[in-house]
């Protein structure tokens, strides 16, 4: 047993213990704290899996955006004290067997498919590669992207003005 | 390339171990002498009023959704930088292109005054208000 | 003497003959111990210059008394040890949680702030070779790296159920993401110049002397870059003039109100020890990093660990010097320097350079 | 045991329904982002993993920049809508939020 799955066991469990907190604490703050370590957790799976940029992109985007975003919003909507901060579940029964019935759904599909794999992708930096790709082959994506994300800015920021 | 990672998560996991070992070390070696006053929530001196809960400025929130737009940008920014002497002007004109369209999103959050910080909207109390005989006073003076 | 060189010696045969990967573990440990415990001298040493340089500033003489009776030491004299004392002092010194914070929380936000910032250590270049992880998205990864403090600040504000704490927070939080955009995009000037995101090929790129250095490149873009990366990390750092999450004269001490003996301790250190980070990478990114200024001379060996240590004081006594200059802003304004001065140059400098390097 | 392929789908697969679960089960809005997010992050997994195994080249890492990109634009209009639901309402608990004349 080599290193790199030893780190894919950690971070596995890393990831779905604090997705557990996530989904199963009462408390938001304690939720975003869990989200907060599935995300690093998913970064360390990322490195794994020979994504270096994904990676970084990851923790930039969801722990240094998304997140504080998350965080502000709980923040500024929920009053802050030990009761109010709680989050109530409702209709658990049917979700789990819901959830349950997914999940072994999924799991049956991949354990039983016959995947074609093609070998592993080297441990090389990916980070030029991604920008010549994004500046050829991807171009039209990455130019609508910029529209999405004008559209975006817009709408938020007209929504939350509004009130 | 894991290596480096490696060495990366060693010195976040030693950067714990060191707090860690500081707090544990400062617990053994404190007097601790717990009291209900010094436990309170700190407000200068007075006993605490209320929650901590405020009404928080709005504009905090508005200012963290234009960064997390600007954020995405920049991931897109920084692959790029790294290819764009290769790559040359066609890089660098649909880089710009890019560039332009967030502009024109930054222009208007600044056009409608989603960047001003909000200033108090708090009508002013009538009765700390001058009155109008000390007002016309005051401009008869000053004119 | 030949005891402990005999001693030496047979701990480092003892030493190659344990397991590759144990071998790998122990120096990469060794490592990361060696930058905490740099991490943590700097810092001291940055706060007794920041108690020295301001007195100095203001015609006072600083701390002068705190001393040692051993021989050489004691003849520097100049109250050297004031800051040694304080650690002790904050070691010894009772830890007081409100009786209404969340104690869990608020004893992680010190692990997350700390950490965070340690791991920004592991890419800086310090010689040639003389890196703790040579990433190749080093300068992506401190970025990135550094969100994980906003974070802890946040939780910490939270925790301690304090108002000051937690309208602190929000400001040092707002402020620091206000500023990572124009920094960020300050920075894409430098890349686009050495086409890599490795803080390495930054410095070999600049090798050669004072006149090689980044900052002179594509004049005067680069020196605008230099200007809005240096003014935004003096925002991401929460020093004057942008101070506003610790305006003591409103929110007592911002985030960190709650805390006391080691857990403030660490909150301070990961402040000073930050002060530092941005000192290097200033150093590296604009100043010619490990590089002597003086082309060939005295660049090998022990220098350039000292070329990048002095390039990263004189950024930090530049940055101190400010603190005790100029005045603290307000918010409004601190917004409209983030999003209205500096935003909009760094856009300038990255095009200009652009339109340069296609020229 | 070699980790390969399924290990990455099975925890994919793993996260996806414990975001799904959060999403169908919490009552407050911003914990049903954070149910969100984690189901992106499932898929992004599953494209980086078919990247690494299966194709051996960088299409599913592009894909899943792209990915974290639209969660982002999501997120930010999300909460945005949140925030609004706030002000109107005075909770942000779905269940109450049932009434489209604001």
């Amino acid at each position: 047993m080599d290193f790199t799955n030893i780190a894919f066991y950690i971070f596995a469990a890393l990831t779905v213990g604090s997705a557990g907190v996530m989904v199963f604490h009462r408390n938001v703050v304690y939720s975003a704290v869990g989200l907060l370590f599935a995300f690093f957790g998913v970064a360390g799976i990322y490195v794994l899996l020979a994504a270096d940029f994904i990676a970084i992109v990851q923790i930039l985007i969801y722990v240094g955006g998304i997140l504080i975003l998350l965080l502000f919003g709980v923040m500024l909507s929920q009053k802050l004290t030990k009761v109010d901060v709680r989050t109530e579940s409702m209709q658990l029964v049917p979700a789990v067997v819901v959830v349950g019935g997914v999940l072994a759904v999924l799991l049956l599909t991949i354990s039983s498919t016959p995947w074609k794999l093609a070998g592993s992708l080297e441990y090389e930096p990916t980070t030029k590669a991604i920008g010549r790709l994004m500046m050829t082959e991807y171009l039209i994506p990455f130019e609508i992207a910029s529209v999405l994300l004008l559209a975006a800015l817009i709408g938020a920021a007209y929504i939350a003005r509004k009130n | 390339m894991l290596f480096n990672f490696a060495n990366v998560l060693t010195f976040i996991v030693f950067g714990a171990v060191f707090v860690g070992i500081n707090i544990t070390l400062s617990r053994i070696l404190q007097a601790r002498n717990p009291h209900p006053v010094k436990l309170s929530t700190y407000e200068c001196g007075e006993l605490p009023e209320g929650d901590s809960w405020i009404q928080f400025n709005i504009r905090f929130y508005v200012i963290a959704l234009i960064f997390l737009i600007f954020e995405v940008e920049i991931v897109f920014l920084f692959p790029w930088a790294t290819v764009f002497k290769e790559l040359g002007l066609f890089a660098f004109v649909e880089m710009m292109i890019f560039v332009f369209i967030l502009l024109v999103g930054l222009a208007y959050v600044w056009v409608k005054g989603d960047l001003e910080w909000d200033k108090s909207t708090a009508v002013p109390d009538p009765a700390l208000a001058p009155s109008a005989a000390r007002q016309e006073l005051t401009e008869a003076i000053a004119s | 003497m030949p005891v402990l060189n005999a001693n030496l010696t047979l701990q480092a045969a003892q030493f190659a003959n344990l397991p590759e990967t144990l071998q790998t573990i122990l120096f990469m440990v060794l490592g990361a111990a060696i930058f905490a415990g740099a991490a943590a001298v700097l810092a001291l040493v940055g706060v007794y210059l920041e108690r020295k340089i301001s007195a100095h500033m203001q015609d006072r003489v600083g701390p002068m008394e705190v001393n040692t009776e051993i021989p050489v030491l004691k003849n520097i004299g100049h109250g050297w040890a004031q800051t040694l004392a304080d650690a002790l002092k904050l070691l010894i010194k009772e830890d007081i949680v409100p009786a209404e914070a969340d104690k869990k929380l608020h004893l992680m936000a010190p692990f997350i702030v700390f950490a965070a910032t340690l791991a920004g250590f592991s890419v800086l270049p310090f010689g040639p070779g003389l890196v703790a992880s040579d990433l190749n998205v080093g300068l992506f990864y401190i970025i990135a790296i550094s969100s994980f403090v906003v974070i802890g600040i946040i939780l910490a504000g939270w925790s301690s159920n304090n108002k000051w704490s937690l309208l602190g927070a929000m400001r040092s939080a707002a402020q620091i993401v206000s500023f990572e955009i124009p920094a960020s995009l300050a920075l894409l000037v430098v890349i686009m110049a050495v086409g890599s995101l490795n803080l390495g090929d930054i410095v070999a790129a600049q090798a050669g002397g004072i006149h090689k250095w980044l900052i002179w490149w594509y004049p005067p873009f680069n020196i605008l870059a230099f200007f809005v990366f240096f003014v935004a990390s003096l925002a991401e750092l929460n020093r004057a003039p942008f101070d506003m999450p610790e305006a003591e004269s409103e929110i007592v001490a911002g985030f960190h109100t709650e805390y006391s003996g080691m857990k403030w301790a660490m909150f301070f250190l990961a402040e000073y020890a930050n002060m530092f980070l941005v000192g290097v990478i200033i150093a590296t990114l604009f100043l010619g990093g490990w590089t002597s200024p003086f082309g060939d001379f005295l660049n090998s060996g022990p220098f350039p660990v000292f070329w990048v240590t002095l390039k990263a004081f004189i950024v930090i006594f530049v940055q101190i010097w400010l603190r005790w200059t100029l005045p603290r802003v307000r918010v409004d304004q601190l917004m409209y320097t983030s999003w209205k001065v500096l935003t909009p140059f760094a856009f300038v400098a990255m095009v200009g350079a652009g339109i340069w390097m296609m020229l | 045991m070699e980790v390969g392929l399924n290990h990455y789908l099975a925890l994919a697969a793993i996260l996806f329904s414990l975001g799904l679960f959060a999403v169908v089960t919490k009552k407050n809005a911003v914990t049903v982002l954070m149910g969100v997010e984690l189901i992106l992050n499932a898929a992004n997994i599953n494209f980086v993993a078919f990247a690494r195994f299966i194709d051996t080249d960088l299409d599913g890492q592009i894909i899943a920049v792209f990915v974290i990109v639209t969660a982002a634009a999501a997120a930010a209009v999300a909460l945005a809508i949140v925030l609004n639901l706030y002000e109107r309402l005075k909770s942000i608990n779905l269940d109450e939020a049932d009434s489209l004349a604001g």
